[in-house]
């Protein structure tokens, strides 16, 4: 309201998770893209996947009296003082992509419980609810780890037949993931039917690891994000499943959002955009 | 007198090497125990084991008849025993007066609330500074202190403890005259006091200036022990040596060639001023003067380790700029610090590496190292200076002081220097193998190399230059010839303003 | 001669406040650029941001004047978080009860440290590395790999309350600094630390037991840690495994920055906390900027790398 | 006296090697475990993986020999990977080219370390921290923070390909131990680098330039983390701006595991090699035995801390 009236322009502060994570510079890139369209100006900082930086990102979005505050949360529990701090000030904050425990101004994005579900019940269909199956988790401990893992923990709960012989982290990263899948290949070898890796990079260094030692026509892999590496590889058939989430939507619906609640005009509290499985089948639709 | 320390059976080894064994020693209060032996024979050794620094593997050590076996250092000092060590033990970062009183601010300067008090420690060190005449301020970083200063802060150091017993290794290493006669001095007055004080140290006229007793140790045994007054010193050295050493200063048979070096008013701001002097071949120049007069800071300026702020520097008759030691070396000028732990040698490489680390590059070929090339050079080094080391592959950390100097003499002398600059080249040295070095040298200016003496023991200026350069404060005060130059007038030139 | 010795102090005090003139220097650039700067919320925001990393850099001065490292710093944050947060809850135990509780988890980790590092050999770095490995993994045991939260307010008013309109811990800072400053200049603990770390045989021979120094500081800096911990799970109300990665780097750039030596001898915790607050402002300063993401970091280094090499080449020319 | 010295030094020999002995045992133990370990796949994976490592152990090596470190050589991975994958897409530009420019890369930085290291009297630890930090910036800047894939086949030869059975990057593994031993042991260059670090001030006094020994080591280091960031981004097929976080740690584990002392002066690449594999090892090791993840890391800790005991008072009864 503040920036309406002076009739400059209006100032929403962004702290992002982790710019080194291709999904979200997409969506911090999509919120360029719809304030350059809106005349918003953006002050996008990086939280490094700590919640500490980001509280602190946000404290100082509030002592500079922004007009509004997007925050895509590290974690649920740890970035909630931020939107506390946020609201104290009466400064409207939108979260981004996932939840924190306080309930913020508005929410943009997708459930993280439910991508892991949809990539696990994938997992169940094409083994016919019978297999051994291994995890890569993300960084332990961090909010989309521990709700990925959730998410796959209920469909395996569902399926008895599934066994889950392994489950190690990768830490998000695809070299870590391929060394801990040649490891893994090494002491159970045919045994594997599938691997259910957090995300993208990590779902890619399994099949790395998996097409060396000629096992990757026996082995499903199903991982999360959509990254174009893995959409191409989705095409050829090397990585049977990724879980697409849409950055454009969640980007622009945010900042739409921020400048709505900035201005006082009415806006939805809750804008849910949904995942999508792509396999070969449905993948030319989402490549560019 | 009082047997104040009695020491039976001790025996050390460090893996293979068998530093002490068997050893016996007696010593009895208000006397001065003179400690003898060469490098290597095991005295600090002994000395550090007395400490509690080292355990020994065997023996039995009684002080006033109480076992001191198996002490913490911290103990064996409330019990009485001080010691200055032969290695410089200085904590460069804290001040003179925190060096002194290191680990005893406890006992000396409780503050409130546990605190140390600072403003004590400080009256306290002024007090016993002056009492040792030294002209320091107790608030000086230990770091800017030179050499001898330190020195004489440890001996201030041990003196503050007011021992029963007192040790010093080698404590006038790096003392000039002045000091040590301030030290003994303080040694005479010690021992009216009933302190005992076993003193070790390689120059001789020292020994027999204030030793009662003497004790012998050769290769970790016992030899004997004598009442002073009862040895000469040839007899001692063969004690010490199992052989005569006869002449100590040989005769040189050197003759003076063109010049080498000429130093034209040559000035670094604090440390000299003026210099000028020149040397020629085959002829030794000795460098006089107190501690501090500067003679140090002049061959390094002239090494190229320092910068002088003004004045010429020429090599056979050309003008020029010495801005590296790496110049210096390639231009002909070797330089044996007084310091080898500080810039002689590299303790980590072996006795062969050290030899040939400032002539490697003549060993070369496409970066790669030509061993037999420097395997060769080294074994002829380590033959013409009578190295005594296991091999060319032996850590030179392990070499006793003397065999130590001889690898960084060495070292200088494999860049086949036409001037080379010996500072303090006997410092810490037994008498053996201080017999060597002066042959060499009298063989390095016979072969016709120009040879700087720096030196603090004036026998050994006067045994072996032709001319001796005296500074005073960092000037030149005199240009003695041979015949000039005698203790008296050399020390009354250092001594003028 | 000895004059100039005594000539020489003064001018070595400005040389090892190089850095603060850095610091000085970087914050009226801040304040010429964006008057955002140069406000009272504004710098109330960054001191409470520093202090977390001031707490660790403080116990690692320590440990570095010791000629030691501590690679653990970032561990043990998440460890005493953890420990302090499982005993947070409200309605549970008294505030004292999770703070002691983690203190005492600090202080066991560096105990531990002081520990294997006096009783063998091993270098210090690997001994913290391991403990740095040993203690995540403890973090992640101890939580079941989950954040623990739902905190009391009495425990969450540690890292967000405020006494008189100061941040609590900015408070904590204060007492911290303070504290340490005196354990280093004028307890015999402190000369001893310095004794160690310049001249360990000298340290031996003057009769100071080095292990105990050595134990004491490592343990110090566990304890120091343990604070740093409950401040931070506090601040973001929560006990995080994952919390603290890295925090290691700063803590010791932070060290260093002010002046401590690498090799041991050398430090003062004055100069240590304005390496904190030249890191904490700089950070501040970027994000004021708002300067990309990636340039951030570009610049970090930078200003950091030129901030000390003003102040090293300050030093040179000062002696 | 003097026989008994010559003795010493078998002794000592085998003290060095003390860590080599753990690292037997270690493997003894796994093999009994599990039958999995000493088979010859399992056996060619670790040397594949831990190549990395190695390849930055090496680098490391040097600069510690000098008395230096290098915190930038996880960033160096990171942008080196990203420059030689964006010249490595399919048809574009001959193999030569992206490997040319990501060892430039690598090369530039380093010499960039040396040269403010040399010129400036900035500690290593400040400055390399400060690439470290610049160093990730530029990865990020350079490849717009996304990965950058679909690299040449030939590219990706150097990760996945394999010469008669044997995996490339364990031949690259090879080459580079052999060089580095050799410029180490047998170049003027090397046995400068132990001066320098033995001894600083006589290394001076003997003439050798110290700064260019210096700028030699950084810019060797800087060479051997781009040869790690090819030998990665081709194994992954992606140059990926995150890649080699915290790499520099276990480099700098592996060298000192392997004896390099932090101080300078000592140290071996055969040691620094079995650092390596001794991590690579027992990382392998509890994967196989499929530990739960949080207690992995504590065995990882606890077994690194214990076998570097075992052979510091191997070290210590030895001499
Ligand atoms: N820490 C050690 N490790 C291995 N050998 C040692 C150690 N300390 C001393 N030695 C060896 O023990 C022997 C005795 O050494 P010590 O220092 O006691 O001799 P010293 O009589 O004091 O000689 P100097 O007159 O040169 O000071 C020497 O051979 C020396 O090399
Ligand atoms: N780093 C330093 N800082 C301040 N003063 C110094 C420093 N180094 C040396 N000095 C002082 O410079 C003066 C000259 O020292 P120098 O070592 O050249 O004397 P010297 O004649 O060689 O004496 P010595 O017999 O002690 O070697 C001394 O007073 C010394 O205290
Ligand atoms: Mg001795
Ligand atoms: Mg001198």
């Amino acid at each position: 309201n503040r920036g309406d009236e002076s009739g400059s322009k209006l100032t929403v502060g962004v702290s992002m998770l982790s710019m080194q994570n291709e999904f979200i510079v997409n969506v911090s890139d999509e919120m360029e893209k719809k304030a350059k369209e809106l005349g918003v100006e953006l002050v996008v900082v990086d939280a490094e996947r700590s919640a500490l930086k980001q509280v602190e990102q946000i404290e100082s979005f509030v002592a500079q009296q922004v007009d509004a505050i997007i925050m895509n949360p590290c974690e649920v529990e740890a970035s909630s003082p931020a939107v506390t701090r946020a609201l104290a000030a009466n400064i409207p904050i939108i979260n981004v992509n996932s939840e924190t425990k306080t309930q913020p101004t508005a929410f943009v994005g997708s459930d993280d419980v439910e991508s892991a579900r949809i990539a696990m019940r994938y997992i169940a269909e094409r083994l016919g609810g019978r297999g051994n199956v291994i995890m890569i988790h993300g960084y332990m401990g961090q909010a989309a780890q521990l709700k990925r893992e959730q998410g796959a923990r209920e469909i395996l709960q569902n399926y008895p037949g599934l066994k889950l012989i392994a489950h190690q982290s990768g830490e998000w990263d695809r070299s870590k993931s391929m060394s801990l899948m040649e490891n893994w290949i090494q002491s159970y070898g045919g045994q594997i039917n599938a691997v259910f890796a957090q995300n993208d990079e990590m779902g890619m260094g399994a099949v790395k690891a998996l097409t060396a030692a000629g096992l990757k026509d026996k082995v499903v892999v199903v991982s999360i994000d959509a990254i174009p590496d893995a959409l191409d590889a989705v095409k050829k058939g090397t990585l049977d499943a990724t879980v697409f989430q849409n950055a454009e939507q969640q980007g622009a619906r945010a900042v739409e959002t921020a400048l709505k609640a900035a201005k006082g005009e009415a806006f939805d509290k809750q804008v849910l955009i949904p995942f999508e499985l792509v396999t070969k089948e449905n993948v030319a639709q989402y490549l560019k | 007198m009082r047997e104040l320390l009695q020491v039976s059976g001790l025996s050390k080894s460090f893996g293979g090497v068998r530093a002490l064994d068997r050893v016996r020693f007696t010593l009895r209060a208000g006397e001065v125990h003179a400690l003898m032996g060469e490098n290597g024979a095991g005295k600090s050794t002994f000395m550090k084991i007395l400490m509690g620094l080292l355990t020994p593997d065997a023996g039995e050590v009684l002080l006033e008849g109480q076992p001191l076996r198996g002490q913490n250092v911290h103990e064996v000092l409330r019990r009485g025993i001080a010691m200055i060590h032969q290695e410089i033990l200085a904590v460069p970062e804290l001040t003179v007066a925190q060096n002194m009183f290191l680990g005893r601010e406890k006992d000396v300067a409780a503050g409130r609330w546990g605190w140390v008090n600072d403003r004590k420690i400080n009256q306290l060190a002024a007090q016993l500074l002056d009492q040792l005449g030294l002209d320091l301020a107790p608030t000086t970083p230990m770091k800017y202190l030179s050499v001898a200063q330190m020195q004489m802060v440890e001996i201030a150091k041990a003196l503050s403890n007011h021992a029963k017993v007192l040790i010093m290794d080698e404590p006038t290493s790096a003392l000039s005259d002045r000091e040590v006669g301030t030290l003994f001095r303080i040694i005479q007055d010690l021992k009216r006091q009933g302190v005992a004080i076993i003193y070790i140290s390689h120059k001789m006229d020292e020994i027999f200036a204030i030793a009662d007793t003497i004790t012998v140790l050769r290769d970790g045994t016992y030899i004997g022990t004598r009442p002073a007054a009862e040895l000469d010193q040839s007899t001692l050295i063969a004690m010490m040596v199992g052989r005569e050493i006869n002449d100590l200063f040989p005769a040189s048979t050197a003759h003076r060639g063109e010049e080498v070096l000429a130093v034209r008013n040559l000035t670094r701001a604090g440390y000299f001023t003026d210099v000028s002097f020149e040397v020629h071949r085959g002829e030794v120049l000795g460098l006089a003067g107190l501690m501090g007069a500067g003679r140090t800071e002049l061959a390094r300026a002239i090494f190229g380790l320092d910068r002088a702020d003004s004045g010429e520097i020429y090599l056979k008759g050309q003008r020029v700029l010495i801005s590296s030691p790496r110049e210096a070396i390639r231009r002909g000028i070797g330089y044996v610090s007084e310091d080898r732990k500080a810039l002689g040698f590299v303790p980590g490489l072996s006795v062969q590496q050290n030899l040939t680390l400032a002539s490697l590059r003549s060993h070369q070929k496409g970066g790669l190292i030509r061993e037999q090339s420097e395997r060769t050079a080294a074994a002829a080094m380590i033959t013409n200076l009578r190295i005594k080391a296991s091999g060319p592959d032996q850590p030179v950390t392990y070499l006793s002081g003397g065999n130590q100097q001889k690898v960084v003499l060495g070292k200088v002398l494999l860049t086949s220097p036409e001037l080379i600059m010996l500072d303090e080249p006997t410092r810490g040295v037994d008498i053996g193998a201080k017999f060597e070095i002066y042959k060499l040298i009298n063989q390095l200016a016979a072969s016709g190399l120009a040879v700087i003496l720096i030196s603090s023991e004036l026998p050994e200026i006067l045994g072996l230059s032709d001319r001796v350069l005296v500074l005073s404060k960092g000037r030149p005060t005199a240009l003695l010839s041979k015949a000039e130059a005698t203790q008296e007038t050399i020390m009354q030139y250092a001594m003028q303003h | 001669m000895k004059s100039t010795l005594t000539d020489k102090v003064p001018l070595r005090r400005i040389g090892q406040y190089g850095i603060f003139l850095a610091l000085v220097l970087i914050c009226l650039v801040l304040a010429l650029i964006t008057p955002k700067f140069l406000t009272v919320p504004n710098l109330t925001i960054i001191v409470t941001q520093v202090s977390i990393n001031a707490l660790l850099a403080f116990g690692v001065t320590f440990v570095i004047i010791t000629g030691g490292i501590d690679l653990s710093l970032g561990s043990m944050v998440a460890v005493t978080g953890v420990v302090a947060a499982s005993f947070a809850h409200p309605d549970t135990y008294p505030l004292v009860v999770p703070l002691a509780m983690g203190l005492l988890a600090g202080v066991l980790i560096g105990a531990f440290n002081g520990f294997v590092i006096t009783k063998s050999k091993v270098p210090p770095f690997i001994v913290t590395l391991g403990t740095m490995t040993i203690g995540r993994g403890l973090a992640l045991i101890l939580s079941k790999g989950r954040p623990i939260s739902n905190l009391s307010d009495t425990f969450n008013f540690i890292g967000g309350g405020k006494v008189l309109g100061v941040p609590f811990p900015i408070l904590v800072l204060v007492v911290a600094f303070v504290s340490c400053s005196v354990i280093l200049r004028k307890t015999v603990l402190g000369r001893y630390m310095y004794a160690v770390g310049g001249n360990e045989q000298a340290a031996r021979a003057s009769g100071i037991d080095v292990s105990k120094v050595k134990m004491w500081v490592y343990t110090l800096s566990g304890g120091l840690a343990a604070l740093a911990g409950i401040v931070l799970t506090s601040r973001i109300t929560t006990g995080q495994p994952n919390a603290g990665v890295g925090f290691e780097l700063n803590a010791i750039a932070a060290a260093i920055i002010g002046g401590t030596s690498t090799s041991g001898g050398t430090g003062t915790m004055a100069g240590t906390l304005i390496g904190a607050l030249l890191i904490g402002v700089i950070s501040n300063g970027l994000d004021l900027l708002n300067v990309t993401s990636y340039y951030q970091q570009v610049a970090m280094g930078v200003i950091i790398i030129g901030a000390v090499v003003l102040d090293s080449f300050n030093r040179t020319s000062a002696s």
